[in-house]
């Protein structure tokens, strides 16, 4: 719940601030705050630029609010459908089943997890390019832990 | 001494063995379902590992992913809990044959008391009283009438792989136990795969009173003191506490000895309980099931007897002798535990999963919280909805309750619905302070309704 | 939930951008900012009311905060010094020192505020009209509590 | 027994008090300054008035409004907590004439062992060992030369008045001690109106022992073991436990005598604690000063004795005679108490008041927790900076220890630095382990750059 204090604050920074109004709502709780400026005849000019909204993510509990834009360069997530071992080749002797640059299809395998001496495949299960590893071979991975970002066709 | 555990579990009592750990210098290996991302328990761990989606047989009750992990981290043990993995004699064979010690009993101990007919009979047989019926599993309707004729209505039909308030009915005469005995039979079999069902009779007012018991790989076996889990709804337990106010010193002398005898018949290893059946008009009392496993309200017992359970689960496992006798038990004082759920009291106990907004738990002498909640914690609808046992140790059960009331008082749950303002009614009711009540208590005063208290 | 902390962080970020305006939506979630786009020309025509701070009160603990505008009719308080009992009259056979409506000036006694058996007499510190009455008779008043509503002259 | 009490004092002694009130059933008035509107004791009482600025001079320490609450909410007695009015001996007499019960001894008491000359020669007279030193103020300069040179140096000068650590001087040499008397003459003169000062032999190394008594008003004094409090940062106590390791039980019994001996001296009443200076290598010790209060480690003793004391001094001051004796005292394992305080043990220990925003206290078996925090509290900047008062209890003192540092582990504190970095590090310094150390431990190890924790 919002104290009387921080609402005391938020009018200070808004005070200090050019912007004029915050609504903020939370389940039943609702705080609007707006600057007593409209009282005067204004011609807009243009607004030409786009409204940006900002993506919001919360990082993590103990850490503030980070306001980013992240852009990454793959489109789909390979995750894994267990806890296990991360192979990124059958065997020590062979090669990888992927590279970074790779086209794969669907039906694909791209790495084994092994998990109680079974060595599962998986699949791409999407069409496009491995564009990213996200997982390092021998590591253990958890269910549901990306391994490879892949941009779909 | 084992160096590093697996928890095969989640909320407060994960976080209850990870402290244990702690003090112990075991290292904490944590899994969590992808619900559980944000559990506390997850947070306090050395290590944490998402198992599987949210629902518990996909995770928390997954063997595979279980048992990779601990694999892979290398483990020495695993500490399943209550609930989901505890008393799975399958799971423990499992991780005998992976060399990873379970922590509980052993595979034979938990056959022999999870199915029910054989427990009785494995009972009967080491002298521990049990409630008069059926030896062994009913094989026809005429056996069935026969005896219930013997023993007198009602009688009660119990599916021997039962359990938790299922595959169990009551017989007031012989038109009702054929019917009950047909029903209990096919339910028993879709639910438990296992038709059996057991014949006894039914005692209507008891109190639930249990025996700690604790035993090592060596023989040793002592119990500390009982529990009167009497104050239940619907078959739950919501408030516990030691000594039990309905036994006097002789019948909890020999519900001790009961007690260690049937850990002995098993040859019981590790923390368990045996619960009772306490008629108090006869002043007698009859086995009802023994629990291998740590209960929920294992704490009320630590608190008077001052020792650990956890701690002294995990030495058992680590192959230490019991470093106390009988003899070094001291009872002190009065212990209660009260179950704080996100259920709402005034709605017939709904659950009320959602985020906690506030949340500041009681302290100062003599109160105990036991929780794995914190501020802006989201419970999760998938699993079991308590949030926190407050437990609260006085002299005398009169300043346990009393601690218990200020407690409660001060403990800020907001955002969810708890089951704090029923707990406050039950304290203030006087059958409840009087001490004179049994597992029909609830049933008999609809609290809610009862008193008024703002 | 968004902390009060975070929410000042993003309206230095928008003082320093040249966003204009923030809608963020998360589950019950909602906050907006908007600012007082300069972007335009402005004619100012009049600012003739005066801004009201709106009059803030938390209830309790439990209840949300309400934001409210409440224009009270007066413009100063008389709060109490210290902690005693309010009287409104020197003794009971006496009437009222003031009553509402009644005019005082700064040295004006309105009340008297028992401690320890002191009668201490409390003066109206302004030149005004008495506009309410906000403690009761026999009251167990509190330092800092607020006693009279006065509209200043 | 007492119906209605007011709490004149903050924080968590306040809550502290409140929490012991309500378990007995009685009522609670609250007090508060302006700058503690939002504080948990007032929220926590069944009454709060603000009675003055943030100021302690004008509130908390403020007999006027203090006195008017106690009268015009007819309260039977004021509890003072410790610190602000808990020694003042004319706010006590003003609480006789006012006809409210002042939880605390006598006037006379606390005039006695107020006074730090008086209480030396009261003691000497009661047989209580003293550090050998002046009979009474120093009347001349060649008065305090004589008697250095008899007893030898070094010698501390010490204002009769003075405590806290303020009008304390040790001279090595007799030019020293020429200046030192001189100095602290007119220090003390400034600071307490009080000009006189004393003489005693300085013992450099040496622990700080303090034993609890409790008394009630029938002539009844006995002891409730000692604290070992030799953990302290110039004079503040950061860290106690009890048992002392310190001592043997031969020394224990000596100096329980000896407190109980000093308590009966004055006619003491309720709660109080006699500090001892003590000595290892000679294995001997000397009476400190009595303090007439409640202490802030009180908690510790309550955890190995089972006794509530704040319900002993409500009890005492309710006229009851004290429900145990001396035989019944049990010592139950082993407890310690950090004191959390906003202090940034990384910068010199300078004070962070502040908004606490993440507020999550440990829990579980062992841990207790004192304070009047909670998430989204302000801690204001013109009180102490204490936090809260973390105590386990334990059945060794490496248990305690090893408890301590789990619960250290969980407590979230967030938006002020505290010094929970720094009771990690003590927790883990070898000499701190040990336990062979005296008050010079914190000047000896540089605790926050010896070790490295993460």
């Amino acid at each position: 719940m919002i104290k009387i204090s921080e609402i005391k604050e938020l009018i200070k920074v808004l005070d200090a601030s050019s912007v004029d109004e915050l609504v903020y709502e939370f389940e039943n709780e609702k705080l609007k705050l707006k600057k007593n400026v409209p009282t005067f005849e204004s011609v807009p000019v243009q607004t030409a630029q786009p409204i940006v909204t900002p993506a919001i993510e919360l990082a993590d509990d103990k850490q503030p609010v980070t306001v980013e834009k992240v852009q990454p360069d793959y489109d789909y997530e390979i995750t894994s459908p267990m806890v296990g071992t991360f192979y990124l080749s059958s065997s020590p002797e062979t090669g990888p089943y992927v590279k970074i640059g790779d086209q794969v299809t669907k039906k694909s395998v791209v790495c084994i997890v092994e998990a109680m001496k079974l060595f599962n495949e998986i699949e791409a299960e999407v069409d496009g390019e491995v564009v990213t590893i996200l997982a390092e071979n021998g590591e253990l991975v958890e269910y549901g832990q990306p391994l490879f970002g892949i941009k779909q066709k | 001494m084992l160096k590093k555990i697996l928890i095969a579990n989640r909320g407060e009592i994960a976080v209850r063995i990870i402290r244990a750990c702690k003090e112990l210098g075991i290292k904490t290996v944590a899994i969590f379902s992808e619900a559980d991302r944000d559990a506390l328990h997850v947070q306090l761990a050395d290590e944490a590992y998402c198992i599987g989606p949210a629902s518990s047989k996909e995770s928390y009750l997954n063997f595979t992913p279980i048992m990779s992990v601990a694999n892979l981290t290398a483990v020495d043990a695993i500490h399943p809990g209550y609930g989901f993995l505890a008393e799975n004699a399958d799971f423990a064979e499992l991780c005998a044959k992976c060399k990873i010690t379970f922590i509980g009993p052993s595979v034979y101990a938990i056959q022999k008391m999870g199915t029910k007919d054989v427990a009785r009979e494995t009972m009967r047989q080491a002298g521990v009283p049990i409630v008069p019926g059926s030896e062994g599993i009913i094989e026809s309707e005429a056996q069935a009438i026969a005896l219930a004729a013997e023993i007198g209505y009602p009688v009660i039909i119990k599916a021997t792989a039962g359990g938790g308030g299922k595959g169990i009915r009551v017989a007031r005469d012989q038109e009702e136990l054929i019917k009950s005995i047909n029903v209990t039979q096919q339910e028993a079999e879709k639910a438990f795969g296992n038709p059996g069902v057991y014949l006894e009779k039914f005692i209507e007012d008891f109190s639930h009173v249990e025996i700690q018991v604790l035993a090592d790989n060596f023989g040793n076996v002592i119990h500390l003191g009982e529990r009167d889990c009497s104050v239940q709804r619907r078959l739950q337990k919501l408030i516990e506490e030691t000594p039990s106010p309905a036994i006097n010193s002789t019948i909890r002398k020999e519900m001790g000895n009961a007690a260690v005898k049937a850990a002995q018949a098993v040859n019981y290893s590790g923390a368990g309980t045996v619960e009772f059946i306490f008629d108090k008009k006869d002043q007698s009392f009859y086995f009802m099931e023994m629990n291998t496993r740590i209960q929920v309200e294992h704490p009320v017992t630590e608190m008077v007897t001052g020792i650990d359970l956890i701690k002294e689960q995990i030495k058992v496992a680590s192959h230490e002798t019991l470093a106390i006798n009988q003899d070094d038990i001291q009872f002190n004082g009065w212990s209660i535990e009260c179950r704080v759920n996100a259920e709402d009291p005034f709605k017939q106990f709904m659950p009320t999963p959602g985020q906690i907004e506030l949340y500041l738990p009681p302290g100062g002498l003599g109160v105990r919280v036991d929780s794995a909640a914190y501020p802006g914690y989201r419970i999760p609808p998938y699993y079991d909805s308590m949030i926190a046992k407050l437990i609260t140790h006085g002299k005398t059960r009169e300043e346990a309750i009393e601690r218990m009331k200020r407690a409660l008082s001060e403990f800020f749950i907001e955002g969810v619905s708890t089951t704090i303002p029923f707990h406050q009614r039950v304290l203030e009711h006087d059958v409840f302070l009087s001490g004179d009540f049994n597992t029909k208590f609830l049933e008999l005063h609809s609290i809610m309704k009862d008193a008024t208290i703002d």
